[in-house]
């Protein structure tokens, strides 16, 4: 599709509110509809436009896939390692109260960080679905 | 040592015995003085346990629950005394045997030989002291697979056919039958415990104790009962010494002794004399005896032939216990001791024959009596032990399950035995004929044949010349030959022993 | 940290399976999956003792209490199946360095291995130890997807295509339990399966459970390969690398027979499921049409790990025949089969893959005069395989020996007698390559120079298994003894 | 027939999971399989929602001016489960891609005879 313009430009306009609204999805999450697995997938949604656009060499430069292999495990242990926390501040797994001072903050807190683990081993899982047949693809 | 003790170490001391062999199998001499040390051991540990039994005492050894109220349990009583004593006498005998056996006939993997052989008498032994139904089931499946290895020791295509047979019967007749018949006992009776009197009585039907009584009795393959007697001439694939210890003394006893143990102890006497429950098996057990005999007729090989008389005198035993007369039933465990030494005198002969000349079938043996008088004596004592003719040991036995039979108003058994008596000479004498009135052919292989080994070589007078077998294999069928005799003197012995086991 | 362990279980090899991506250094990650492995069984160890100290223990993840939150909650049974479970996991990963170093050449990142087979094990102590219902279906996908990874992994190229047979099996089985969560959670409105079995009361009878109960018989008799929904796993274990095949046979059909007992006895309840369904009518004669059959076709397989697995397929009819008789000796029969041929097939594959590594092959034409060349692995064979016959001092005679007498209970003496006499089939395809490798003679060898025993580090686990299996056929306190408390508990009998 | 029509959802579920699975079951071609498979999923997928659903409900956020609420839970699980499908696909497209490059070919048959040849 490197020739076709149109594709070319739209691609280009909206490739960066794709992304924000990802990002709206992922902090949102807490107040209305949305949260780590739709913001992941809306996140990669953009970056697998782009590689479709402009080429998945050009994608790659952009995001090389190392980085992408450690978004994959960085949000687990994200999700995890939260809930580790909860552990060592004496709640059980997961219990977001005790992270803070005062439960209600805690939750918040909680439920941010988790959502920003799935967001992102969810964008991370995607992306490098795509990478791994794009490459089969190619080669 | 307390008698607890004494029948741990009974049960481990083979084992024990085996590890030795194999740590020590890279020095043959060591190995086999590890393996006589052992079984002399063995042999006074189970003395220290007699004056305890013959004075009534019933030692005890619980060794582990192995499930909910199920406990690997031993307790020494009469019977198993007995049949331990000729295990353990036996082994050391056999032992001796097998060293100028496998020495003279080069065999190979000797070391894996005598390892087996220890866990198999180990195995012998905890049948024998088995506490309960669970125990003797455990021991008497460690017997089979650990003779195993033994049976197939040639691990040639024949021996693979014979193993193949002998694994097949013995386990599937244990694990459909007899497995079926234990957990059915445990269902019934809530104890596997062997207790005077028996466990069964008023548990059930008569329609189902028969059928129970069924699955024992051909449970047992080892007691070779017809039809399922078919492993024990397979096995004859065997080495000699493994033919005679284990498949005239320990597996087969094993079997008999187990059917004796069932019908003493958990249907009880009483049981089966009250409703008659055992007949068909006296009729199975005769009928044994009759058809083993007249196919061991048959037979030229020397220990097909000598197998076949195995089955028919296993039959005696059954038939001993299906008569559920105290008669009966001590006849039937004097006859366990009488036809071990009567029969592995025998076998101890075909080998020391095998050994020295090289012959298995019989219509080679013209003449042998010549070359190997010892042997050919030695064979004719154990013959007349087994046909049943003082002085010798067999004479006992026969009389008293006669006497059993007729106790029980079964007078054609007395017949069975008085014809199954003529067979056993049909069978044994032209043997010892042949080997000393026959001359001997000329196509036979003769001195310098590359097969035969050495031996002790005796110029005697007239020049023909004595070619026995190793001295060891001399020695040691010298010692059952005598034992058949001594049996017959001490059997006052044996049976104040036994005689608890009928009269409580 | 003690009240976390219901949690800590599943949370360690959760933990480890991303490190292990983050780590890469191949003697690195090797290292820590074995410890993790390790510290994971410690735990399930420490977890059982405190389940027969206190009773059951409930935990409530993120702490909402249940049934509103998700709880995890460790009776005996299933801190029982987390004990194998965990232990296989520790035993297996031990064995694996060596061995896949020979079987995934092409694998150079063997962190991915590592990762995969974490995860794996998550998956299969999730869905033991939590009591959320829908907790169930994601470990359970967990599990499925790495497992399917793990099997698509083998040399040959047929490892691909069972790795893809049985992904649709089982997701298509997975989907049916989801659909039966489904419906089950219109009528109850709870996930929590404690609550569930009191929401249900009432309702039982409605159209809706029955055809959830429906979708569960199905869905689950999928994942545990109970005949004749067991076309995926005689290729799948066959073609599987060595050590996902030891892994997955001792483990993961024995998680999806805990399944079935946690969903048929805790939920429905086994005076609904055993007696107005019937269910025994549906189980029993499949269990044993399923023992009789797949043991006959393993007597004609040529390729022994196949002949493993469908032999594995007959063991899985044990199990479930002695759930079929819903009676404590029954149960506990299968519980107690659970665990015990969970150690001798896991020993058995142990063994097949030390061959593998040895001659390339487990062809039973590779395996002639193996007894000379591999003798400690063969010896291992023998031994598990005697298990597997149900010869006395072994587990496998233990396990028979309660089935048999559930049957007798019963008065189902045709069902004992195939019991036993199916043990007899065991006995001839284990003996068909006892004979092929101590009395052939073994092939020549082509200027490779003659083939040896496995090194130390495959013996030695293995070993343990062997060593295992002697010990639990001789005491068995702690199989049977726990198997018969979890069965009197899941039959609400126990004092 | 208000019955049959009033339950349209389910009707919907149905032919879904019918269709999803004849397709798993009849097509050769193992991307189609993926495919039906992914049609059976979702076909449960829309089973979970609609018990969801609330009639007159709105979304579960707490807000001024609504009391009646749809019941979040089945949303929730059955985001969940649509990641676990769309991981499925992803395993079960990879597996294709490998089993084409070894074989050469994505039907089944095919693949078949290959390996009874072999």
């Amino acid at each position: 599709m490197k020739r076709q313009s149109i594709p070319r430009v739209a691609a280009k306009l909206l490739i960066p509110y794709i992304l924000l609204y990802a990002f709206y999805v992922q902090w949102h999450g807490d107040y209305g509809p949305g949260g780590g697995f739709q913001a992941g997938v809306i996140f990669a949604a953009g970056v697998i436009l782009y590689a479709i656009v402009f080429d998945l060499r050009a994608c790659q430069r952009a995001l090389s896939p190392r980085i992408i292999h450690l978004l994959m495990p960085l949000g687990l242990l994200l999700y995890i390692g939260v809930g580790v926390a909860a552990m060592l501040k004496g709640g059980t797994f997961l219990n977001y109260s005790v992270l803070e001072h005062d439960p209600v903050h805690g939750q918040h807190l909680g439920i941010l960080l988790v959502e920003l683990g799935v967001g992102t081993t969810v964008a991370g899982v995607m992306i490098s679905i795509f990478y791994s047949f794009g490459e089969t693809v190619r080669s | 040592m307390s008698p607890q003790t004494a029948i741990y170490v009974a049960v481990g001391l083979p084992l024990v015995g085996a590890a030795l062999v194999v740590a020590l199998r890279r020095w043959p001499n060591l190995r086999e003085a590890a393996s006589l040390a052992t079984s002399g051991a063995l042999l006074a540990v189970v003395l220290t346990l007699l004056p305890g039994v013959q004075a009534g005492g019933r030692p005890e050894a619980r060794v582990v629950e192995v499930m909910a109220g199920l406990w690997m349990a031993f307790e020494v009583e009469p019977l198993g005394m007995l049949f331990a004593l000729v295990a353990a006498g036996l082994w050391i005998v056999t032992t001796i045997y097998s060293i100028g056996y496998m020495r003279g006939h080069h065999e190979v993997d000797q070391t894996r030989f005598y390892a087996c052989f220890a866990v198999a008498i180990s195995a012998a032994i905890g049948v024998a002291f088995a506490g309960n139904l669970l125990t003797l089931f455990i021991f008497y499946e460690v017997l089979t697979l650990s003779t195993y290895p033994l049976v197939t020791h040639h691990r040639t295509e024949a021996a693979m056919r014979g193993g193949r047979l002998y694994l097949g019967i013995l386990l599937s007749t244990s694990v459909v039958f007899l497995l079926f018949a234990v957990i059915w006992t445990w269902y019934l009776a809530g104890t596997l415990d062997f207790r005077p009197g028996g466990i069964l009585a008023g548990t059930a039907d008569k329609g189902t104790l028969a059928v129970l009584l069924a699955l024992f009795a051909f449970g047992t393959g080892k007691a070779a009962l017809m039809p399922f007697h078919r492993w024990l001439p397979a096995a004859m694939v065997a080495p000699t010494p493994v033919s005679a210890l284990l498949h005239a003394v320990a597996v087969v006893k094993v079997g008999v002794f187990t059917v004796m143990k069932i019908i003493v102890y958990v249907f009880g006497l009483e049981l089966l004399t009250g409703t008659g429950l055992s007949t068909w098996l006296m009729y199975v057990a005769a009928f044994t005896i009759l058809a083993s005999s007249l196919i061991a007729l048959t037979k030229d090989n020397l220990k097909a032939r000598l197998a076949y008389s195995t089955v028919s005198q296993l039959s005696y035993i059954v038939l001993g216990a299906a008569l559920a007369t105290s008669a009966g039933v001590l006849g039937g465990s004097m006859h366990i001791a009488m036809h071990a030494f009567g029969k592995i005198t025998l076998f101890f002969c075909a080998g020391a024959i095998y050994v020295a000349a090289h012959k298995t079938e019989i219509s080679d043996m013209d003449g042998i009596g010549r070359t190997m008088p010892i042997t050919m004596t030695a064979f004719f004592i154990g013959s007349l032990s087994v046909i049943g003719l003082p002085p010798f040991g067999g004479a006992w036995s026969k009389w008293f399950l006669a006497l059993g039979a007729l106790e029980a108003d079964k007078a054609i058994f007395v017949a069975v035995l008085m014809i199954s008596s003529l067979l056993n000479v049909a069978y044994l004498m032209p043997i010892v004929a042949r080997a000393f009135f026959v001359a001997p052919s000329e196509t036979g292989p003769s001195d310098d044949d590359e097969g035969a080994l050495q031996g002790t070589v005796l110029e005697a007078n007239g020049g023909s010349s004595i070619k026995e077998a190793p001295t060891f294999c001399l020695v040691a069928l010298c010692a059952t030959a005598a034992g058949c005799l001594a049996l017959f003197f001490f059997a006052d012995e044996l049976y104040q022993l036994l005689t608890p086991i009928v009269k409580p | 940290m003690e009240e976390h362990l219901p949690v800590l279980v599943v949370l360690v090899p959760m933990l480890a399976a991303p490190l292990c991506l983050l780590l890469r250094h191949r003697t690195a990650v090797t290292g820590f999956a074995i410890a993790v492995a390790w510290l994971t069984f410690a735990i399930s160890v420490l977890l059982l003792l405190r389940v027969l100290d206190q009773g059951v223990i409930s935990y409530e993840l993120g702490g909402w209490p249940p049934p509103w939150g998700i709880e995890y909650r460790i009776d005996l049974l299933n801190a029982f199946v987390l004990i194998l479970v965990a232990g296989i996991g520790a035993i297996v990963a031990t064995w694996s360095p060596a061995s896949i170093s020979v079987e995934l050449p092409r694998y150079e990142r063997h962190y991915l291995f590592y990762t995969a087979y974490l995860l794996c094990l998550t998956g299969l102590l999730g869905i033991t130890a939590t009591g959320d219902l829908f907790n169930v279906f994601v470990f359970l996908e967990i599990s499925a997807l790495s497992s399917y990874v793990l099997i698509s992994m083998g040399q040959d190229r047929r490892a691909l295509t069972s790795a893809y047979q049985y992904l649709i099996m089982g997701t298509l089985g997975a989907t049916f339990i989801l659909i039966g969560i489904g419906l089950l959670y219109i009528m109850t409105g709870t996930l929590n399966m404690a609550d569930m079995a009191v929401q249900l009361e009432g309702v039982r009878d409605t159209r809706t459970v029955l055809v959830a109960f429906g979708f569960f018989v199905v869905g689950i008799s999928v994942k545990m390969a109970l005949f004749p929904l067991h076309l995926w796993l005689p290729n799948a274990y066959a073609y599987a690398p060595s050590v996902v095949t030891a892994f997955l046979a001792a483990t993961a059909t024995k998680v999806s027979v805990y399944i079935l007992l946690r969903f048929f006895f805790t939920v429905f309840g086994h005076e609904f499921a055993f007696g107005s369904m019937r269910l025994w009518v549906f189980l029993m004669p499949l269990a044993l049409i399923g023992i009789v059959t797949a043991s006959l076709v393993a007597i004609f397989q040529n390729n022994i790990k196949r002949m493993l697995a469908y032999s594995s397929v007959a063991q899985i009819g044990y199990m479930v025949l002695g759930i079929s008789f819903a009676s404590v000796n029954g149960l506990t029969g299968g519980i107690v089969h659970l665990f015990n041929h969970g150690l001798m097939k896991c020993a058995l594959f142990l063994a097949m893959g030390c061959i593998v590594m040895r001659c390339g092959s487990v062809h039973i034409d590779e395996m002639r005069g193996l007894g000379r060349r591999m003798p400690w692995t063969m010896a291992a064979f023998v031994a598990a395989g005697l298990s597997l016959i149900g010869v006395p001092l072994t587990v496998g005679f233990i396990s028979k020996w309660y089935l048999v007498l559930a049957a007798l209970e019963q008065g189902l003496w045709p069902v004992a007698a195939l019991v036993l006499l199916s043990s007899l089939l065991a006995a001839v395809y284990v003996w068909r390559v006892v004979e092929v490798a101590y009395f052939h003679e073994p092939r020549a060898v082509d200027g490779e120079g003659a083939i040896t025993d496995a090194p130390l580090s495959l013996l030695l686990p293995m070993w343990a298994l062997v060593i295992a299996i002697f010990y639990f056929g001789i005491s068995t306190e702690a199989t049977a003894g726990i198997a018969r408390m979890a069965a009197e508990s899941l039959l609400g009998t126990s004092p | 027939m208000a019955d049959v029509l009033g339950l349209y959802n389910y009707w919907v579920v149905i032919v879904l999971m019918m269709t999803g699975f004849y397709i798993v079951v009849a097509r050769d071609n193992l991307i189609k399989k993926i495919i039906g498979l992914s049609i059976f999923q979702t076909s449960v997928f829309l089973l979970f929602i609609t018990v969801g659903k609330v009639e007159g409900g709105t979304a579960p956020i707490l807000a001024e001016g609504f009391d009646v609420y749809s019941n979040p839970l089945p949303g929730v699980l059955i985001l969940t489960a649509i990641v676990v499908g769309v991981a499925t696909t992803a395993v079960a497209l990879g597996l294709v891609v490998r089993i084409n490059e070894e074989y050469g070919t994505i039907e089944e048959g095919e693949i078949h005879v290959q390996d009874v040849e072999a």
